[in-house]
């Protein structure tokens, strides 16, 4: 079973990095879940979701100890650093963060996710790169699956964007 | 010297861009720098040109600006 | 069948429309939104009628209107919302309308919080209204039993007279998980002579819950206690895993059975006899199936997002018979299944928090 | 010799339990009438309110739901969005629809829901015996305005025609009088419009008819009719507060 | 002291008044008319201020506002009346205001009825609102208790910060009986320093519901918690007659406990050992005193004007110790003393009505 | 030089959770202004209403309870009836005051109940992420209007300056705007008035602020003033609706 | 012979007099009859004055009376 | 115990008759109660109410098998004649109840109420009458107590009729 936190600054996309997760985790026939945060504000703030993949049913779909978190934002840093289960993954954009972590039982993976993207072209899909990073780091779903799940995440108004996604992940897998 | 003056509590600036829009001498602009909530907060550009009209703070929905003025006048 | 990845909100709406609810009357109030925004985007394109009342009084009168017409009709909001449909309620059962009425809760008591909760479960299964009425009430455990137990509200409804509440929780409407939907039903054939749809070649038909001869009042409470009688007998279902062995049953319906069911894997893996008793119809409760259950050598532990409410009724199955313990989160706190494994290891070692003081 | 004038087919023959000269079977029999008239009975579905006139089911020989206190209109527009054929109306007294049941009637009438409102005015209610409603005339005792309503302790007299008439969704709104038989006649017209309007798929229609409740007036039901004519038609204007069929300076 | 012969509304509002009832919001419903009647006449000419609310869920609303100031205030209302305050409810115990709902309870559901039932227990004492709140809830069983128990209403709501329930019933509401009052308490030397009555020379003062982040709602509603079990300990009231002895023990409150009364005293006329438990606390429940007094040897025999309400409580008492039967009548129907016996007579040849089936 | 403008003393110092650029935020303050202005913070009790604006009594210095949704009228009566001498003000969204509150602030104003009332009509749900309003406009697209508001189905905008101006309660009943800083400072003098009213007791003051859900417009904070101007003020005109100290033809 | 008639369902009156008032040719009176409900019926004292104008039934709230007439005319 | 009915239609002041005998009762330091039926018709049909003048505290005060039932009208008479307990009383108001009983194991007093309150030269105290039947046949209480009762239940505008009253009753109990 996999337990995953993606947060970040409403707006940088975590929502849908965690729902790619979870769709491309269902297409290999693994029981997933997604779960969001809500608060009572419309803008500002930060955001996250839960994400599960697991061989088996899903149990609490409410992530508190994850194995991987995937943070965009210096507060989510702060934030969900302390939660990752011992010998986890934390995967986070070091454009936004210039913070090395304090943990030695776990594997922080840095990520200049928006230089990155800013070189493709459109710094929107940060968080393609660091879904790419995220990928190569657990091998949790298959790129295939996941540009898979692009279709049916997307809007289909946003379908001519999937190469640049795709362009994204790829950066993210063979950056480090 | 500058007939008024904007003082800007950056903490608060939600980087609405309404102050801006009503400034009539182009005093205000989006600086560079990052707030702690991730905003980009306004800072004064053209000082010198401020009159202390304060009408960027009468539309400044967040309590970011307080107004000095040196001949006060009412508005 | 192929499956969709879908809040649970979403898949509710979506299986009612399948089950041909024709008519949706509701009133915004978080995190049940996403109702009322599906069925307003989808309603309309398939032959049924989406309004957002003024309120949620309204909205519950408007379905005992609709539901008089024999019409499968739905209304959903969250906790404050369903409190000020009780009166509506206690009319649809007095008036025996079929109907479904959805709560997914979030925490109170007052404005609360928006955060997931439990804490309705008494208003659900009692009665918050007035006077001596039931509702069906089903609690889902997943995004899939959000669209099936939805199916499932229609037919009990209509096969009842009776409204059915669907009491779901803040993590259930929010969360996406993987569904396969029933197929879209026909156009129904609803044999309801009953239903007030213009007085064309028959006597008029009444739509009422007032009788003012006490006499003849009270035939009709018995008649629909009589009812609630025999849907105790007909409709209890529930969930079991591993309780055969079990020395230690957890409790729990809902979001806290997800969580239950994960404590119970962590304390398997540790090698403690732990099971898991599922409710999945609150009202009826499955009393007898617990009751069975209840022995010395067995203890309960309950696991709610409330102070304790579906504790009484497990209070209630049990008779004294078994130890019963309780551990709770509230204000939209979710407990997690390491919390709930640390109780079950203080209760093995014999301490435990103990069954709820009088 | 031939009949000129007998019990509405759209009425049972069931003894009604109103007080003696209780106004409320006289705006019954308009119900009736307009019903027949129209040849509605077999597609109209009525919806009692609760106060006096709750019994209404027993007296209209059509389809009929009794609705919670105050709720009517949202249980008719329930009715009328799934059946939208149907002609659907309510029967509401004044404690029903302009206290308890304020949001509903006002929210109705600005959706122009294609139903007709018949809203008895008896500046007080009934049925719970004789409490101040929020039509009550300045002055008027009752068992909670037991020194007369006063202005400072309980407001104004709502006016209910003059409230909806600022809404757009209305097409007719009519304020007529139960007090006489020209009055009486002139109601039944104003019902009978207010029902044409909903075949006529004008939208909201209300018909205020000021009445009478000689018992919690404490006066005779003729000295009933009497302080209706001389008190409350002063507060309340007869007349047609709106009516989208009307021509312009009609 | 001179005894004045007397309505139970009535008496209860002049015992309001005494106790220093300074506003009242109300709305018209039979048969609790008598109360809001009263307090329209006297209110104003005793320094208080009356206000017929357009209904009763502003009528509750108002209450709020004027308990907010920490000002002695009271609603009532009867059954259909009392569901709609329940979101109202939820947030007077959420915000922990003290002031005094009286419920004179009708038969229902529905519109149902205006004779007397007793139909509401669950809505009163397990919380027909949203969320983990609880009321205290008394209940009279005469004339004289609907006046003493609500000047002990006042007290507690103060004591404790908390909305007080009187569950009363049609005749106790409608019967003349006997009353000597209390002395009009002086001006009240209120310390309520939570209270909104204007900051001067202080911090401004929030009256509030409403906690979005989890980890302080949930503290907020543990101390919620804390403080009903503080009341459970201090707080339950109830009445014993000739219970000693007893293995038949009647338990009932309100008017079914003056029944029991009655048919307490055929059976002893006729030899029969029964005793009475009158519950006058119902909120809290007296769970330990009734549990006491559970064991094989006695059985209980619960009477209720409901389908079987505080029949649950009972049962949860009593853990299966003791047989409990339960009888009732509905629809406004009151029990007869003759129909108790008779019930009585059953159980002692081995039958009876048997407990409620699962 | 002297400061010229500050935060008013009767606001907190506490950020506000407002969206940029959302007008509650120039409301609040103007709100603030007016307290200050009669120096009446101390005896002033204000009233939250369920929407974005519910954690108003975090923003204000002066005592504050929070009512539940639509019921901000019902509470504020029940303050101010056993607190005459105490200033109480209402703040209130457009679902809260003009939707599920209907009833209470109706009532309210009939009665001509001595409180002040600030309505913002930003023609949505805020709070509940963007459903319908019974203000929204005609064609306006919601989540639960998702191809705009139609008349058939959802009815016409309540306009609830024009509905209360036909009770004989308010003493003063304004429209205003606050999308640019010439309606602001007439906002505020609007704001201003109401307070005086009740200081003078002359009952029931409500001022309509017109304002903008940038977000849930799905407009950028400069886009969504300009919506409101071109599309809001031409639905619901700015002015004075009711002044009982106007003079005649004034 | 009379133009109209009144046909009287005495067991439907309550005796609340209304009709009496408004008959232009005093036809009706209060009877000193009792029906089940203990009312006092109203009876047709003049039958032969009744013009079938429908004016008593108008106004009878309770459906007690039935009207004919001779020449039908339209009120 | 005495469980008495009064029964009659509304405006024969069946209900004063009955408040009558309860306070009477608490003025001789009895335990009382009274207790109105109620209907939702503010006027038409009969009305009833339920008195319990009792040694020990009153159970329950709805009385359905009356030691004593006083009606004054006929459809009250066919009500509660049968309910009447075995050997109890049935005194009837026979100027409007032409009828006499079935039953051989109650006493049934016919009293024409109406017809002496007209003597007496006023209608409305036919209750009276009957109350002083009531008082002779049962002797439940003393004359002297209803006469205080009388003060404090008939409102002080109707004090100037208390004599009138006082008249009626001694007629009811010099009647048979
Ligand atoms: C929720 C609720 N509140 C109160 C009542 C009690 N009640 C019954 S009728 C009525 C008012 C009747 O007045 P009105 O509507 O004016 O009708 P009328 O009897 O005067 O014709 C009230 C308050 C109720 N049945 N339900
Ligand atoms: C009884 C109840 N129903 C619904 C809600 C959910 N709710 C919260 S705010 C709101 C409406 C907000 O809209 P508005 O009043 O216009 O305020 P805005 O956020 O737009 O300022 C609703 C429906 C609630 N809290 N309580
Ligand atoms: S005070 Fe006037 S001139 Fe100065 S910055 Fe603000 S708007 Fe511009
Ligand atoms: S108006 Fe205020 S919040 Fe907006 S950008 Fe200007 S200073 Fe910042
Ligand atoms: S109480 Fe009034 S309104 Fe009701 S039936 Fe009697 S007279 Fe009519
Ligand atoms: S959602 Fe709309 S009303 Fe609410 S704070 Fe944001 S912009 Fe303002
Ligand atoms: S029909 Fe006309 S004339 Fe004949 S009795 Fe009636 S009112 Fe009199
Ligand atoms: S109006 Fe009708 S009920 Fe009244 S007295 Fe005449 S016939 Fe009888
Ligand atoms: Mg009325
Ligand atoms: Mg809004």
């Amino acid at each position: 079973m996999a337990e995953i936190i993606v947060a970040g600054f409403g707006g940088q996309g975590v929502l849908v990095l965690g729902q790619l997760i979870t769709y491309a985790g269902m297409l290999e026939d693994k029981a997933v879940s997604w779960f969001p945060s809500y608060g009572p504000e419309q803008r500002g703030g930060t955001c996250h979701c839960s994400v599960v993949v697991s061989e088996t049913e899903v149990g609490s779909p409410v992530v508190s100890r994850p194995d991987t978190a995937i943070v965009m934002n210096l507060p989510s840093f702060d934030r969900f650093e302390p939660d990752v289960a011992e010998g986890g993954v934390l995967i986070f954009n070091s454009t936004l963060i210039a913070q090395k972590s304090k943990r030695a039982d776990i594997e922080a993976i840095a990520v200049p996710a928006n230089e990155i993207a800013d070189e493709i072209g459109n710094p929107r899909v940060a968080n393609m790169v660091l879904l790419g990073a995220f990928i190569e780091a657990t091998g949790l779903v298959a790129m295939s699956s996941i540009q898979k799940s692009l279709k049916k995440v997307l809007s289909s108004r946003h379908h001519h964007l999937i190469p640049l996604n795709m362009q994204a992940l790829e950066r993210g897998r063979a950056y480090q | 010297m500058p007939k008024g003056q904007v003082i800007i509590d950056s903490e608060r600036c939600k980087e609405c861009s309404l102050c801006l829009t009503v400034c009539p001498h182009d005093v205000l602009r989006i600086s560079k720098t990052i707030n702690a909530n991730g905003y980009h907060p306004v800072e004064a550009a053209l000082p010198e040109n401020c009159t202390g009209c304060t009408l960027c703070a009468v539309i400044c929905p967040d309590l970011v600006l307080t107004i000095k003025r040196l001949v006060p006048e009412r508005t | 069948m192929t499956k969709t990845l879908i809040r649970g909100n979403e898949a509710l709406a979506e299986a009612a429309i399948r089950a041909g609810c024709k008519a949706f009357f509701g009133y915004p109030i978080t995190p049940q939104n996403e109702i009322p925004d599906y069925m307003a985007y989808h309603l309309p394109l398939r032959g049924g009628v989406y309004l957002q009342a003024e309120s949620e009084v309204s909205a519950i009168n408007m379905v005992y209107g609709a539901a008089g017409t024999g019409t499968r009709v739905m209304t959903s909001s969250s906790s404050p919302g369903i409190s000020l449909k009780q009166e509506g309620i206690s009319y649809l059962a007095a008036g025996e309308l079929p109907c479904v009425i959805v709560n997914v809760m979030r925490c109170g008591p007052g404005l609360g919080g928006i955060h997931p909760g439990q804490g309705d479960y008494f208003q659900a299964v009692k009665g918050g209204g007035h006077g001596d009425y039931r509702l069906l009430v089903l609690a889902p455990g997943s995004v899939q039993e959000m669209a099936d137990l939805t199916t499932l509200a229609f037919d009990l409804a209509d096969k009842w007279r009776n409204p059915v509440l669907i009491l779901s929780d803040g993590i259930l409407g929010q969360m996406m998980e993987p569904v396969e939907f029933s197929p879209e039903e026909g156009p129904l054939a609803m044999d309801k002579p009953w239903a007030t749809t213009g007085a064309v070649n028959r006597k008029p038909n009444v739509i009422n819950t007032l009788d003012i001869v006490p006499e003849s009042l009270e035939k009709k409470n018995y008649a629909l206690l009589a009812k609630y009688e025999r849907i105790k007998r007909e409709e209890i279902r529930w969930e079991e895993k591993k309780i055969s062995d079990a020395d230690l049953i957890l409790v729990a319906y809902g979001t806290s059975a997800r969580v239950a069911r994960s404590a119970m894997d962590l304390a398997r893996g540790k090698g403690l006899k732990v099971g898991l008793f599922r409710p999945i119809s609150l009202f009826p409760f499955p009393y007898p199936q617990l009751k069975r259950l209840a022995c010395r050598k067995r203890q309960f532990l309950v696991i709610e997002m409330s102070g304790g409410q579906m504790l009484e009724d497990v209070r209630l199955a049990v008779e004294g018979r078994s130890k019963v313990h309780f551990t709770n989160r509230l204000g939209g706190m979710v407990p997690t299944p390491q919390d709930v494994l640390e109780t079950i290891l203080k209760i093995r070692e014999g301490g435990g928090p103990g069954e709820n003081s009088f | 010799m031939r009949t000129v004038f007998k019990k509405p087919r759209a009425m049972t023959k069931r003894p009604m339990h109103y007080c003696p000269g209780c106004t409320h079977g006289i705006i019954h029999r308009l119900v009736g009438e307009a019903i027949d008239s129209l040849g509605i009975l077999e597609e109209t579905i009525g919806v009692a309110s609760v106060g006096c006139s709750v019994f209404a089911y027993d007296y209209f020989n059509c389809d009929m739901q009794q609705a919670a206190h105050g709720r009517a209109p949202a249980v008719a527009t329930g009715i009328k969005r799934v059946l939208p054929q149907r002609t659907v109306f309510t029967y509401q007294g004044d404690g029903d629809l302009a206290s308890i049941g304020m949001a509903e009637i006002v929210h109705a009438a600005a959706r122009g829901e294609n139903i007709t409102v018949i809203f008895v005015n008896n500046a007080i209610y009934g049925m719970t015996s004789g409490q101040m409603a929020p039509t009550s005339l300045i002055g008027q005792k009752t068992t909670t305005s037991p020194r007369g309503r006063s202005v400072k302790d309980a407001g104004y007299p709502i006016k209910i025609c003059e409230l909806l008439a600022t809404l757009e969704g209305p097409s007719y709104l009519a304020r007529v009088s139960s007090h006489d038989p020209r009055h009486i006649l002139q109601a039944g017209r104003a019902i009978k419009k207010a029902f044409r309007m909903q075949k006529e798929k004008r939208g909201f229609a209300l018909v205020e008819v000021l009445s009478t409740c000689s018992v919690n007036w404490g006066l005779t039901p003729r000295g009933a009719m009497e302080w209706l004519a001389e008190n409350m038609i002063p507060t309340y204007p007869l007349g047609v507060y709106k009516d989208v069929t009307a021509k312009e300076g009609d």
